[in-house]
């Protein structure tokens, strides 16, 4: 079958390579053309005083069917959630509904120019400020924001506002604290606003190590910033003793909220003792990864915090209406506009879909799921931290390279053949040859027990026969991919053939 | 319940298999003290039919600007979408994927914005493109601080004509960050190179404009550029990106980065975001550029591929040494706005540029004629301009929104003198334009 | 390699078959509920007077999730005109503009009940007098219903309104005369219209055979069809004498347009002398084919036979106005409501969108590409009809089924290793191991130009190495099928596993 | 132009390659007398912005009822389509493929055809389902034209309570063809079984009914079915695929043969087309039947996979043999009702019809209340009824339309006994249903 497959020149169904679309087409074809002129045409370097384009823009000139058929070819080569099961760890890649992307579509948003009047955007405020509410009752923080376009952004924005409050204290402080579990936006948000960070390492058991936290806690620190439940996937159960110790030294507590999934309708952050969070719509509200955003960050943070929040910020007049206002201490704006408003819609269709009871069950069920497929893996693989574990769970492929030189990098390309997409790997830092997995919520059992299946059938394979692993993939469009040639040779832009 | 596949007797049968008989077990770790013990209080979920119906009402409260003869601009467009644009975000395999961490099965979000990283440079003349920013403010500002990195200065000299909007952008990130912005001084038109020149020196990490700036006027950036460079300064400039289709590119005066908010390729209005912020710079800097950069390389079989590179420069791998801390962008608006060049191509992108500059100036010829506009200024410009208007803008605006004209955005009230700045897109009809003039003419 | 991908299980990014949407999910979920009930309820055996089921009926009960899944997968198994070239003779597969399907899903369009007051549905019905005042024009042939819902129910109205016409003459007729290489829609039309199909044999140069047409021709005769340009891609150039001879005889001559695309705007049917012409619209006019319909078949007809037509007709009032109409003779109505609307949508907007020179090329374009392919591929196969085609060409695979024992069929299962979808094979019946190609004109020369090297290469493989060309195809989702199975033993609905 | 990607040195340098110097040459073949040697009299071709403004206003010129309380059914009925639908549709495998007749590279149409059939055999019972006709109506005619082939008599009777559309397009094949059509009386209510029983003889082919009828009605199924099948004929069910999620199937009243409009399965009401014939019948009499059927068998491989089968019942091989002359068929309409019966499951079906039918009993009841209305019949009934109205219909009807109400269908206009048809699907809310109540009752 081999020589028929190589024999086989690339066609549209086989899925491999495809050219870029710079080498289709050909230079007069263009499939959009401007409308009919049906005012005079104007002398363009008299209208832009000399500064008009002496060659044109080398981009691709192709018709709409090219188009369809080489985007149709790019999205065959791609994986996602529609694709299978997608358990990478942090990300909570659960289904995204089609009513959202619908709703998201409605003119009656999509349509909206940002400086309208605010009597024809009533909808528009209507939505946010719902979704604003609910953030604030799921997060039991009351000041919310919706303008971060991500997590990282919403990051960077609290801190704004730690920054901002201290000032305004005359108390103004130098250092940040996270634990070496944190997510590498918490450092570098960190370092964006001014701030040094201190790296705690963590307790044995993967958590807080308190004593640590507070050997470095002192009034210089400005905010510990933890991710919570953690990104070993573990709730910690001193998070009370932990935003205490915080608040002990004047700092802020900061719950990075990339895990709210786990923990929605059962505990909130607010109610731990966190001042501020970011919640990523793109990951607990179901908004869609889009292939890296957009995404949505908004921050919820305590009522004190409230007025160090970026502006504008939609809100509910007394006489029923909307408005648009800006806190009176406010940090500024951190991006333009009032945030990614067809995100948003998305999210608030989510919570509205839900409600309470699904919202908790969301929870539970994404906990449960987490806990099932943990029970059927542990015996293949290393368990760092053998406990019950909330949304995700990190296993060890350090058995795997100590016995038989495969290591987690090389499983993960081999679960590609067997059809799922790979965990998150090395990522904490903390687990050698960490694997990093979270199957959400919504995908049905049949999709874990073949994962597990698939990852139990690669562990045997390590060891039967290590190099098949060390191989793979076999079956994707493209095989492993030279990444050292790609960074020390940067090719970066399509550039004409010689 | 929606969106969950697990059935009651499944459900049981997991928590068998995890050792626990309710799922509250599972959460023993939450201190009691932490615990919600309520429900949340929430509006009850929907099914989808209410759900529906309540979406329609709440987008049925506005009236999107997309429905009227729109002629708003001041940084969000209202251009044509071509229809195949959609049709390709709407494929799940881009729109429900994540970052591409795993090249192999993601090469066709790589690929896509591989040929997005080459169609920025093509319009910008830069040799290297990132994957995106989260709009053109937060690009902008990202420019002042690679160029602090760049030349390991700290001062930006910020043009007064740049988008209000970026400007406070800037102070916010400056206030945390380490940067000191100048804002130059600008009272309409054309921003006065002289101005610039007398603020500068050798301190000055980047001189940053915008052309067209925030009232649409061309800057002198020949002029600008060598400035900056006089002082060892980068020279960042902010461009319209359909403009970028008849215009010279910023390369040709010397940019160092060019930045710009690209939703006016081919992505919604959408009450203004998610936008796209294009960045692009010269390949001697690559290693400062924040973001995410897609590069091309070879698999083990030896054929092309592409893959995330350079990621030594991001948060994930060098943590507080980063150059940014962005981690998810806009990759699908990215998307968008490369099926929106791949379908335009560089004909159409210069015919819609060419309509727009042409209707702006029919537009404006038509009011002035009213005799109830007037033209603060006479420097070159391309498809937005401001006008002062004889009269109570506030109320012409109110009241020409009744009948289905959004009158351009009323940049500043004063007696008599009223400023208002008009976009024309090529989605603007000759008909259309002196209906508007006629109407305003007879109020 | 091969061991690789048979030691792997079938996930998602491989393509093969697929569980059925029935083997998923469980009998609980649900992901579509009726909304929450705010009125009484009622007690449904009472409400149905005992007629409530007593069994629910085993359709699947999945997610969403489950299903957007299965989709994905089994789109992924299709080819479309999306995916690649698809020369399928007869079908014109050309380029389905996107803009059209936006435009059909519009709420003013799509949202529209039939039973609507007239006032308020005046936009589709001025689509619809704008539809077939162009269809009108372009076929040179007043009169026009847009009911129909497909070619073949043009033909069996069009027959319907001549039985009509000869009835109100008092002079009804038995027979239809085709050629040997009409559609078998055809004859079927005819069967069902209650005429007697006569076949002549078509002339050695593929075109009718005058003498043999005249000599069945007489007073019992009510009609000739035939399509033209015919099914081996010539324009008859007797057209004139031959609906001539037709009128002779009190017939009417019947023009079958599924290939109209070759001649948009050079010539007419009208002016050929047909009295009647159906029209695909899912051809000529660029509506989907949907994987087998709905398409359209408008009838258009001379200005004597449109009394006949099938109503309701929508029309311009004097008043500038829209209507709906029933012609005086009307045969009836031959379907529900006023034709397939959505699909008329599209094939208006194709027409606006291209105009009197668009179509022009769009005919210019679909036949020089067609004779550009024939030129390319006529050393390697064997070209019964060797002259000027129209929009397609018919070649045979009888030297390759002589010399080599390799059939056409095999020779388009090959094609589908290539990445092709094959032409269509074994019509007209007329030519030995007939392969009807079409190219349309919405292919880049990059594509005809692949197209004819990959059946060049597989002429070769057919001497070099039959057996390989026999085995075909080996890189599609599944392999060749056992299609005598299937006829023998049928399985036509999935059954619960025993 | 315009979707033509060859650009005019290619076309020249084909037109080498075949040997023509212009394009006109390779029409040689037309008679000088046919050539049309003009240009089209149509419309100037449109950029896509001017094609997608035209296309917006005609659809503007439109009041969908869709977008107001829609009481309107009669054969085409505004249930709710669930999201995924379309976003199943949108697929361009699914949508831009041809038939199936390659199933190596169909096997998606396939196996959802497949899955489509096997549903509709569940819904009505029966043993096999065809994989679409157009419509209902041909749906019906199909019906009694096969039942001709099985029985080989060739007269039907046909219920006068069944759509009369259908009734009119049955009159206008049976005209063309070789059945001669018997339409039962029906004066409103149920058909009278006595009635049918009456006209029935050995000459009768079938006995074809729909339940709900025309106006709402469910007919008495078993009594119908015993008098056709004590002469021999067949009986045919025209059902709503909606009801039968709470209805027993057609087979358990023994329906030989069960069609119906599925356009209520996912499909818009689109001015009434494109809907969806569905087709189902035993076994036994499979090779009687019109159009395709998708078969499970495997291939070379021995895996499981689909193909059109049994096509030597099909016109392209049996020609005037052939059981019909269906060729194109309403693929993508089954696609449809095959998503939207795996989005609602049985449960979901179930809940959707209970609600229709639960609503449509509260607003008859409230009608009635108001006084103006009377109720005809008490027959039992689906989710459509009809009432008589006290007063002028037409204006009634005229002025609550003003008021975004669609007041059901006028079917007939008497003296003060006016008969409007109303359905009440589940998207209707008891605050829509209070409000139409109480504005009629105002008038
Ligand atoms: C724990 C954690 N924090 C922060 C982030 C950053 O979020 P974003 O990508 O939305 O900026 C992520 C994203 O992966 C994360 O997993
Ligand atoms: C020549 C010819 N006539 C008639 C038809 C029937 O058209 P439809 O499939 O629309 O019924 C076809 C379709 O393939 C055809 O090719």
């Amino acid at each position: 079958m081999s020589e028929q497959l190589a024999n086989t020149p690339s066609g549209a169904p086989l899925r491999g390579p495809r050219e870029s679309i710079f080498d289709l087409g050909s230079p007069e074809s263009s499939c959009v053309l401007g409308p009919a002129l049906d005012v005079p045409e104007v002398d363009l370097s008299e209208a832009l005083g000399g500064a008009d384009r002496t060659e044109s823009p080398q981009l691709p000139n192709v018709t709409e069917l090219e188009i369809m058929r080489h985007y149709a070819h790019l999205a065959e080569m791609n994986f996602g959630v529609d694709s299978g099961f997608y358990p990478l760890g942090s990300c909570t890649m659960k289904y995204n509904p089609r009513i959202n992307e619908d709703a998201a579509r409605f003119d009656g948003f999509a349509g909206l120019h940002p400086y309208q009047p605010v009597d024809t955007v009533q909808g528009a405020l209507e939505l946010m400020v719902g979704l604003s509410e609910s953030l604030a009752e799921i997060s039991g923080l009351p000041g919310v924001t919706l303008q971060p376009a991500a997590g990282a952004h919403g990051e960077l924005t609290a801190l704004m506002c730690f920054r901002a409050a201290h000032t305004a204290n005359g108390d103004p402080r130098k250092k940040v604290v996270i634990p070496d579990t944190a997510h590498g936006t918490n450092p570098a948000s960190v370092k964006m606003c001014g701030y040094e960070t201190v790296t705690i390492p963590s307790g044995d058991d993967g958590l807080v190590d308190l004593d640590a936290l507070k050997a470095v806690l002192d009034e210089d620190v400005a905010a510990f910033m933890l991710t919570n439940p953690n990104t070993v996937g573990l709730f910690d159960p001193q998070i009370l003793e932990i935003t205490e110790a915080v608040h002990a030294v004047g700092a802020f507590a900061y719950c990075d909220g990339a895990n709210l999934n786990a923990v929605l309708g059962v505990t909130r952050p607010g109610d731990q003792g966190f001042d501020a969070l970011h919640i990523n719509l793109h990951k607990t509200f179901s908004t869609p990864h889009g292939g890296g955003g957009p995404g949505a960050g908004p921050v919820c943070v305590t009522a004190p915090l409230a007025q160090f929040l970026p502006g504008p910020i939609p809100f509910r007049q007394s006489n029923g209406t909307f408005g648009l206002n800006t806190p009176e201490g406010s940090i500024g704006r951190v991006r333009s506009f009032y945030g990614n408003f067809g995100v948003l819609v998305r999210a608030y269709a989510y919570v509205r879909a839900l409600g309470p009871d699904g919202l908790a069950e969301v929870a539970h069920q994404a906990v449960l799921s987490a806990n099932y497929l943990k029970e059927k893996l542990k015996g293949s693989f290393d368990l760092p931290y053998d406990r019950v574990c909330m949304h995700e769970f990190v296993l060890s492929g350090g058995r795997q390279k100590r016995e038989h030189g495969v290591r987690t990098l090389d499983m993960a390309k081999r679960l590609l053949d067997y059809g799922f997409h790979p965990p998150t790997v090395y990522f904490p830092l903390l687990v050698d040859e960490a694997l990093m997995i979270e199957p959400t919520e919504t995908e049905p059992i049949a999709a874990l027990d073949a994962f597990a299946d698939a990852l139990i059938a690669i562990a045997e394979e390590s060891s039967a026969d290590p190099d098949l692993v060390k191989g793979a993939p076999y079956t994707t469009p493209v095989r492993r991919l030279d990444e050292a040639r790609a960074a020390r040779e940067p090719v970066l832009r399509w550039t004409p053939p010689a | 319940m929606r969106y969950i596949p697990v059935t009651c007797e499944q459900r049981e049968a997991m928590l068998r298999a995890v050792g626990v008989e309710r799922v509250e077990e599972l959460f023993a770790d939450v201190p009691e003290k932490a615990l919600l013990n309520r429900p949340l209080e929430l509006p009850a979920g929907m099914s989808e039919i209410d759900l529906a119906r309540h979406l329609k009402s709440l987008s049925g409260a506005n009236i999107p600007a997309s429905w009227i003869v729109n002629f708003a601009g001041a940084g969000v467009y209202d251009h044509h979408v071509p229809s195949v644009v959609d049709h390709v975000l709407r494929k799940p395999e881009f729109f429900t994927a994540y970052t591409p961490y795993q090249p192999e099965v993601s090469q066709g979000t790589l690929q896509a914005i591989f040929e997005y990283q080459s169609m920025i440079c093509a319009l910008t003349g830069m040799d290297v493109a990132n994957a995106s920013m989260y709009d053109g403010a937060t690009a902008f500002v990202e420019a002042a601080l690679m160029a602090c990195r760049v030349t390991k200065r700290q001062k930006v000299l910020v043009a007064g004509s740049v988008h209000p909007e970026w400007i406070e952008v800037m102070y916010t990130y400056a206030e945390a960050g380490h940067v000191d912005v100048e804002v130059i001084d600008f009272d309409g038109g054309r921003l006065d190179p002289t101005q610039v020149a007398d603020a500068m020196d050798a301190s000055v990490a980047a001189v940053l404009v915008a052309s067209p700036n925030f009232v649409g006027v061309l800057e002198d950036l020949d002029a600008l550029g060598k400035i900056a460079h006089g002082e060892g300064a980068l020279f960042v400039v902010a461009a319209n990106p359909i403009m970028l289709g008849i215009m010279e590119p910023p390369s040709t005066f010397g940019a160092d980065i060019v930045v710009g908010e690209g939703q006016p390729l081919g992505n919604a209005m959408s009450f203004g975001g998610p936008g796209l912020g294009f960045f692009a710079c010269r390949q001697k800097n690559v290693r400062q550029m924040p973001g995410r950069l897609v590069g091309q390389t070879v698999d083990a079989d030896g054929q092309k591929a592409y893959v995330l590179t350079l990621s030594t420069r991001e948060q994930h791998i060098r943590r507080e040494k980063a150059t940014s801390n962005i981690c998810s962008n806009h990759a699908l608006n990215a998307l968008a706005a490369g099926a929106y060049l791949a379908a335009v191509g560089s004909v159409g992108l210069s015919e819609i540029a060419r309509a727009c500059v042409a209707k702006a100036r029919y537009l404006r010829d038509r009011l002035i004629e009213t005799g109830k506009f007037a033209a603060p200024w006479e420097d070159p410009f391309g498809y937005e301009f401001a006008l002062t208007y004889k009269g109570d803008a506030d109320e012409m605006h109110a009241r020409m929104f009744e009948r289905g004209f959004f009158a351009g955005i009323i940049l500043s009230v004063e007696d008599e003198h009223d400023m208002i700045l008009f976009a024309v897109t090529e989605k603007r009809t000759r008909e259309e334009m002196d209906a508007f003039a006629e109407e305003v003419a007879a109020l």
